[in-house]
């Protein structure tokens, strides 16, 4: 039995339950596959895939990353970045140090490298839990934007401390344009999105979301508490990692420490609270809300035709403003995030006549 | 006394110099149904914790099965195969019932993240045979219509019910109840308590719970500890403890 | 020797003015439990608001005052449309919410007053004064004074008035609090509009120090390891907190610095805090339990 | 507060969507026969007050060449502002969004106003075949053209600026022979851009004799006690100031607070400006620093700026005071080099709008002479410029001293060159690596 196909039999469970919106999944990861694979690259412009589509499936691979850590495991991390830092600067020097390793290797072992500082910063999450756990990561954020900027080696002396993709190839194959970036991202994010549902859907993803919901009971079942939480920080350092280096090399193209700085820290945090905590989905929803909303403000001022007369400088303000002032919004008027309000509206459209159907937890 | 599954010895907790367990010591047999009873803040939910190891008592020793122990992790507890249910809601809110319990089974996992992630190894056997036991579990309390429910969304009756299998799918040969009943209407409590017997007769599983309802103590009970101020002032059957004078002026005669 | 000292001086005349700004995190922290990283930017909207105004004219007590108002009109706002609409939701929310304030705050102050550097004189001199043979500037005395003051005044304001005793009762029950008649909202806004003045007061001594631009706002992130050390909710802990991390930060660099041959002060405090964490979790002074696991 | 229903999130999300795609005109050429000019901005965050006056002089010249000239050659220039916020992420979009020309116009060049962003575009532009233009803030190594055919790091970089400062240095002691023994503290952003002086400094003092002392500052700089502490106590004589945004002001505050001499501090083009020197108040009187785009209104080409833009209230200044500060004059000298190199290929290629191909030739082969220089205005604005393709930087490097009179700079020098050569194999040997590493053909002058 294929992995796709035990999915597709495995019924929906768990928080992110969505019968009457995927009835049958099987289809549904038929056509999301079509056109992640066949008709994206084939339709999309260079602008859409550089700028768009590529920004917002790699920040929601690490916006899932988290959401494992937070929504289902109910840790906090405040410091997404520096691991994702870790993943690139690591697929860096082992594309560069270890030229017989294929891209696909280098990837998770790079994964691997950032699960085991993960693990190492995550260490605290024994003794202590709530927001301060934050303290910790926090450290690692400010710790390794310093490592990778002080220490040349990382960068294998480059002036400007950046890192580049040595070689994106993969079986022959060039990836280095925009299809080819876009092909990788998709791909991989692919088979991650099936890690995390396979991790979810396992003993681990059930403990994780039992720590969160009841830790005192959790440990009284028998559940280890404390491995659990190691693992958690450790896969979702996993997850952020390879994110990273794909932020790194199928976006960016070039990357130093600082493209992983606090803000882009805040900006996982914002994407799984505005995408939804505890959805596989949900990440993608936020990713492309923090992707396109500056850019759709930035269009709209444009499209009005403000540019000619109004102060550029004013304008600008304003759409950051307006920016602030939506997220604000959404965390008031949508606490379950960006994926319960497209779940209920399209069992909205799907199904007006059904009774509410039970507030999910 | 001769097959005791669980003995303490003189056990005694405080929290910041209020005693809440007073020199505390009795059996529980094997396969009995042992209630405690005394009045709010007698120290019995102290007493369970301190059985299966959430508190660490201060003096005292415990021997459950054979094996003694001072004290002893909530884990190494569960190990053991001390099973408990909890006073105040303790489910794992946003999971379904089936996931509630499955979770319940976690000390029998024998495979490790990897397995349990790709589904090899061991893992294929443990999803097989877990399910079962879920199942069967949730069968033998009748939670089936609600298998896949979300349990915060139950009424309370049932989630305390879920509670009982989560703690009863592990197989514990200690059933550990707090106040399994508190907060329900006569009708639920006549059905919590036929479960409850239903577990010890037909499960075997000896259990330990704590109940303000004197009447359904005494026809659910084997065997009856009276707690009062963290000190024990009754202990045996329920017509000993009936007519124990201490316990009538402790509790019987204060409360009801 | 002296070298050291005078770092040591030095650092911990930093660490006073990390203090200041951690203060009025405690506040908002101890009164509706959030951490709020919009501090940096109130501090930001301060400092830019007071020079804005003594540049068109204004004399220093008019601007003063008038930036006061004007903060405590932003913590009216602020409890209106943020807070409360978010009550009762998880720290992580509260937090974000004030990200996406900060952001709101720091777009309407470059919106309203430009985004030009000023200068600042409060009319002390920042050069030194020999201090039983250490040169200590006359600017930190100053900033010390001015910090030890805005304790004094608010201790004051918290154990002696009706308002601080609403407080305190807040801080450590808020539930029962509520149940005697505390009206939160207006906590709420009380505490927001001290913290206002507090970062008004900081934005001022920090504005002075480095000029009146955008990135005082970055200040709080010097702020977050002084909390984590001195405790979320208590004063003292952040003046302690603040101390310690501005004498170990400027050791470490001139110590540590070279071996790395780098500085380290940008992580070390929280490195610093991380070891508070895991030996003591609830900082020097916190008072409130911190969870443990 | 607006409620934010489900149907109105669908609504503004497909209406965002539609001005999205809508906004995207492939077919319109309204702007057609025009030379496009994407102004990469960043009017927010904590770098806007130097991109203000920067963009406006950027602004206001290319305004002067359209409105007083009638356009370069003829052709007119058509600006699209792009807000970056001085973020790689938003940068990358303003990219995408304006490489291939837009509405009809023509991209023949792109400045991304930002060292991190030309960094992060090397690869991009490389696939694209897009010129990257960053005059004073590119990347050192891309000076080779062969490695970098679409790098072009004009006018300046860091390793000409500290031979410069050293030079200066030794002017005041005396001569290069009497630097033996000067302590020469260099006190740098910990950042790339602050740690890129080290290796040539290390070089200059291992030719000179002068101890070189290398002190770091952290991001953002707004505690420098104990750096200026560690100088005094090194017994430094002059100090290096490579300093970035708040940086600067507190460091020569911090500089008298611990009595180092202002006048021996030389700071970095970065800490060059109006906005470096004013916040630190009185004791920056006497502050000195290198200056690639000179300061001051005394230039012909800024009098007729004046005179046709500013006067006639089309300048993209709000504050007037800002007309001829040092980010201003920077506005002005990039968008020269941007015109100049439109007029080199309409020479070859004829006079209309450039592609990136005509604009990547033309690019490489400016030649401002100091003939061109006098009849541009803007003599003593800018230095010689000549690139080809072993060098996108420009023959010459220099850079003027100027100094801060306590409201203003004054100019001190004329410009002092820099000895290009000094450095210039190790560069290439940096770029034969760079091209070795990522497995790149060297381009010579027939590929």
């Amino acid at each position: 039995m294929t992995v796709a196909s035990q999915i597709a039999d495995t019924p929906v469970r768990g928080v992110q339950r969505r019968a009457g919106l995927i009835g049958r999944p099987l289809v549904l990861i038929t056509i999301g596959l079509v056109v992640a694979f066949v008709a994206i690259p084939l339709v999309a412009t260079d602008y859409w895939l550089s700028s768009i589509i590529i920004p917002t499936i790699v920040m929601g691979l690490a916006g899932l990353g988290l959401n494992l850590l937070m929504g289902y495991a109910g840790l906090v991390s405040l410091g997404a970045a520096a691991f994702m830092s870790i993943g690139a600067f690591a697929t860096y020097n082992l594309l560069l140090r270890l030229p017989v390793l294929p891209l696909p290797v280098v990837l998770v072992l790079a994964g691997l490298i950032a699960a085991a500082a993960g693990i190492l910063f995550g260490l605290p999450s024994l003794r202590i839990k709530g927001f301060y756990l934050g303290a910790s990561t926090l450290g690692a954020q400010f710790f390794f934007e310093w490592l990778f900027t002080n220490f040349k080696w990382f960068s294998n002396g480059s002036q400007s401390l950046t890192i580049s993709a040595p070689r994106l190839a993969f079986l022959g194959w060039d990836l280095s344009a925009a299809t080819g970036r876009y092909l990788l991202v998709a791909a991989v994010t692919a088979l991650l999105i099936l890690l995390a549902y396979a991790i979810v859907h396992s003993r681990v993803g059930r403990e994780w979301m039992a720590i969160r919901d009841q830790d005192t009971a959790a440990a009284v079942i028998g559940i280890r508490i404390g491995r659990r939480k190691l693992l958690a920080y450790a896969i979702s350092s996993f997850f952020c990692g390879i994110a990273g280096a794909l932020w790194a090399f199928g976006y960016l193209g070039t990357a130093d420490a600082h493209a992983f700085d606090l803000d882009k820290s805040f900006q996982v945090l914002f994407i799984v609270l505005i995408g939804g905590t505890a959805t596989l989905f949900g990440s993608f929803f936020g990713a492309a809300f923090i992707v396109l909303t500056p850019i759709l403000l930035d269009r709209i001022v444009l499209a009005t035709s403000l540019t000619a007369s109004a102060d550029q400088g004013a304008l600008a303000n304003l759409q950051r403003i307006i920016f602030g002032v939506i997220i604000i919004l959404l965390l008031i008027k949508e606490p379950d995030g960006l994926s319960s309000l497209l779940r209920r509206g399209l069992s909205g459209v799907r199904r007006r006549d059904t009774a509410s159907r039970a507030p999910l937890g | 006394m001769a097959d005791a599954l669980l003995r303490l010895h003189d056990v005694s907790l405080a929290f910041k110099g209020i005693t809440a367990l007073n020199r505390l010591s009795f059996d529980v047999e094997r396969g009995e149904i042992c209630a405690l009873i005394g009045p709010n803040g007698a120290g019995k939910s102290s007493l369970l914790n301190v059985i299966n190891g959430v508190y660490r008592a201060n003096t005292g020793d415990i021997v459950f099965d054979g094996v003694r122990f001072e004290r002893i992790h909530p884990l190494k507890a569960a190990d053991l195969g001390i099973g408990r249910t909890f006073q105040h809601n303790a489910l794992f809110g946003r999971l379904t019932v089936i996931e509630n319990v499955l979770a319940g089974l976690a000390r029998h996992g024998r495979a490790n993240f990897l397995e349990n992630i790709f589904r090899l190894g061991r893992d294929r056997a443990e999803r097989r045979s877990f399910t079962t036991r879920a199942h069967r579990i949730i069968a033998f309390l009748e939670l089936d219509p609600h298998i896949e429910t979300v349990v915060s969304t139950l009424p309370y009756g049932l989630q305390k019910r879920v509670d009982l299998a989560r703690a009863l799918v592990a197989d514990p040969k200690l059933l550990l109840l707090d106040e399994p009943m508190a907060g329900m209407n006569q009708d639920e409590k006549a059905e919590m308590s036929h479960f409850v017997s239903d577990v010890n007769e037909k499960l075997g599983t000896t259990v330990v719970l704590i109940e303000h309802d004197v009447g359904i103590v005494m026809d659910l009970a084997d065997h009856v500890v009276v707690l009062d101020y963290g000190r024990k002032v009754g202990d045996g059957t329920p017509d000993e403890v009936r007519n124990n004078p201490d316990v009538i002026a402790a509790y019987l005669g204060t409360v009801h | 020797m002296n070298f050291f000292l005078e770092t040591l001086v030095s650092g911990l005349s930093a660490g006073v003015m990390y203090s200041l700004v951690a203060i009025g995190f405690v506040l908002i922290y101890k009164a509706s439990g959030v951490f709020n990283f919009a501090q940096g930017s109130m501090l930001l909207f301060a400092s830019l608001t007071f020079v804005t105004l003594v540049e068109k004219g204004a004399p220093f007590g008019v601007a003063l005052g008038t930036t006061a108002l004007v903060m405590i009109l932003g913590a009216i706002l602020i409890e209106r449309l943020v807070l409360r609409p978010l009550v009762n939701r998880d720290a992580l929310t509260l937090f974000m919410a004030t990200l996406g304030l900060s952001f709101v705050i720091e777009g309407l102050a470059q919106l309203l007053m430009g985004s030009d550097v000023h200068m600042l004189d409060l009319g002390i001199d920042d050069l030194p004064v020999s201090v039983g043979g250490l040169m200590i500037s006359q600017f930190d005395l100053f900033a010390s004074g001015a910090a030890l003051a805005l304790v004094a005044v608010l201790s004051i304001v918290f154990n002696k008035t009706r308002m601080g005793i609403s407080l305190r009762a807040v801080a450590d029950d808020t539930l029962a609090a509520q149940s005697i008649g505390i009206r939160l909202p207006a906590i709420w806004r009380i505490v927001w509009s001290v913290a206002g003045i507090v970062a008004l007061a900081a934005g001022l001594i920090w504005g002075a120090r480095q000029g009146v631009q955008y990135s005082l706002s970055l200040v709080t992130l010097k702020a977050l390891p002084v909390l984590i050390i001195g405790g979320f909710s208590s004063i003292a802990g952040a003046i302690v907190g603040g101390l310690l991390v501005g004498a170990t930060e400027s050791l470490a660099d001139i110590y540590i610095g070279p071996l790395v041959q780098g500085s380290v002060s940008t992580w070390f405090a929280y490195i610093l805090a991380v070891v508070f964490l895991l030996v003591r979790p609830a900082g020097l002074f916190g008072d409130r339990a911190i969870e443990r696991v | 507060m607006p409620s934010l229903s489900v149907p109105t999130i669908i609504l503004a999300g497909a209406l965002g969507l539609v001005a999205l795609t809508g906004s995207q005109p492939a077919s319109a050429q309204e702007h057609k026969g025009e030379q496009l000019y994407p102004l990469f901005t960043y009017r927010t965050g904590p770098y806007a007050p130097s991109f203000i006056p920067f963009g406006a002089g950027n602004r206001d010249y290319l305004r002067y060449i359209n409105e007083v000239e009638g356009g370069v050659d003829g052709v007119k220039i058509f600006i699209q502002e792009c807000e970056t916020g001085y973020t790689i992420e938003r940068g990358i979009e303003c990219y995408e969004r304006y490489k291939n020309g837009y509405d009809g116009a023509l991209t023949a060049a792109i400045y991304p106003h930002s060292s991190g962003l030309d960094v992060a575009l090397t690869d991009k532009a490389r696939i694209d075949k897009i010129p990257i233009v960053s005059p004073g803030g590119g990347q050192n190594i891309a000076t080779d053209g062969r490695v970098f055919p679409y790098q072009y790091p004009l006018i300046f970089d860091y390793w000409s600026e500290a031979q410069i400062v050293v030079d200066y240095i030794a002017h005041q002691v005396g001569g290069t022979d009497k630097l033996k023994g000067v302590k020469i503290a260099t006190l740098y952003h910990d950042s790339g851009y602050g740690r890129d002086t080290i290796e040539p400094l290390d070089i200059l003092s291992k030719k000179f004799g002068f101890e070189d002392i290398q002190i770091p500052v952290p991001h953002p700089g707004e505690q420098q006690q104990a750096q200026w502490q560690q100088i005094r106590q090194a017994g430094a004589d002059w100090v290096f100031l490579r300093g970035w945004g708040v940086m600067t002001p507190v460091a020569i505050k911090t500089a008298a607070r611990v009595g180092f001499p202002v006048n021996h501090i030389i700071g970095d083009i970065w800490s060059g400006s109006e906005d470096d020197a004013r916040p630190a108040g009185g004791v920056a009187k006497g502050y000195l620093a290198v200056s690639v785009f000179p300061p001051g209104t005394d230039y012909d080409i800024l009098k007729k700026l004046k005179e046709t833009i500013i006067d006639t209230g089309k300048s993209d200044l709000k504050d007037d005071t800002k007309f001829g500060t040092v980010y201003y004059n920077y506005g002005v000298i990039e968008a020269i080099t941007f015109v100049e190199a439109l007029r080199t290929g309409h020479r070859k290629f004829g006079n209309h709008p450039l592609t990136a191909a005509e604009g990547q030739w033309a690019l490489e082969n400016l030649a401002i002479d100091d003939q061109r220089i006098a009849a541009l205005g803007a003599k003593g604005l800018i230095s010689p410029l000549q690139t080809s393709i072993a060098n996108h930087k420009g023959e010459t490097i220099a850079a003027k001293i100027i100094q801060w009179d306590g409201t203003r700079w004054d100019t001190l020098t004329d410009w002092i060159k820099a000895d290009t050569t000094l450095f210039a194999d190790v560069i290439r040997a940096k770029a034969a690596a760079y091209a070795q590493e990522k497995g790149l053909v060297l381009r010579t002058a027939s590929n």
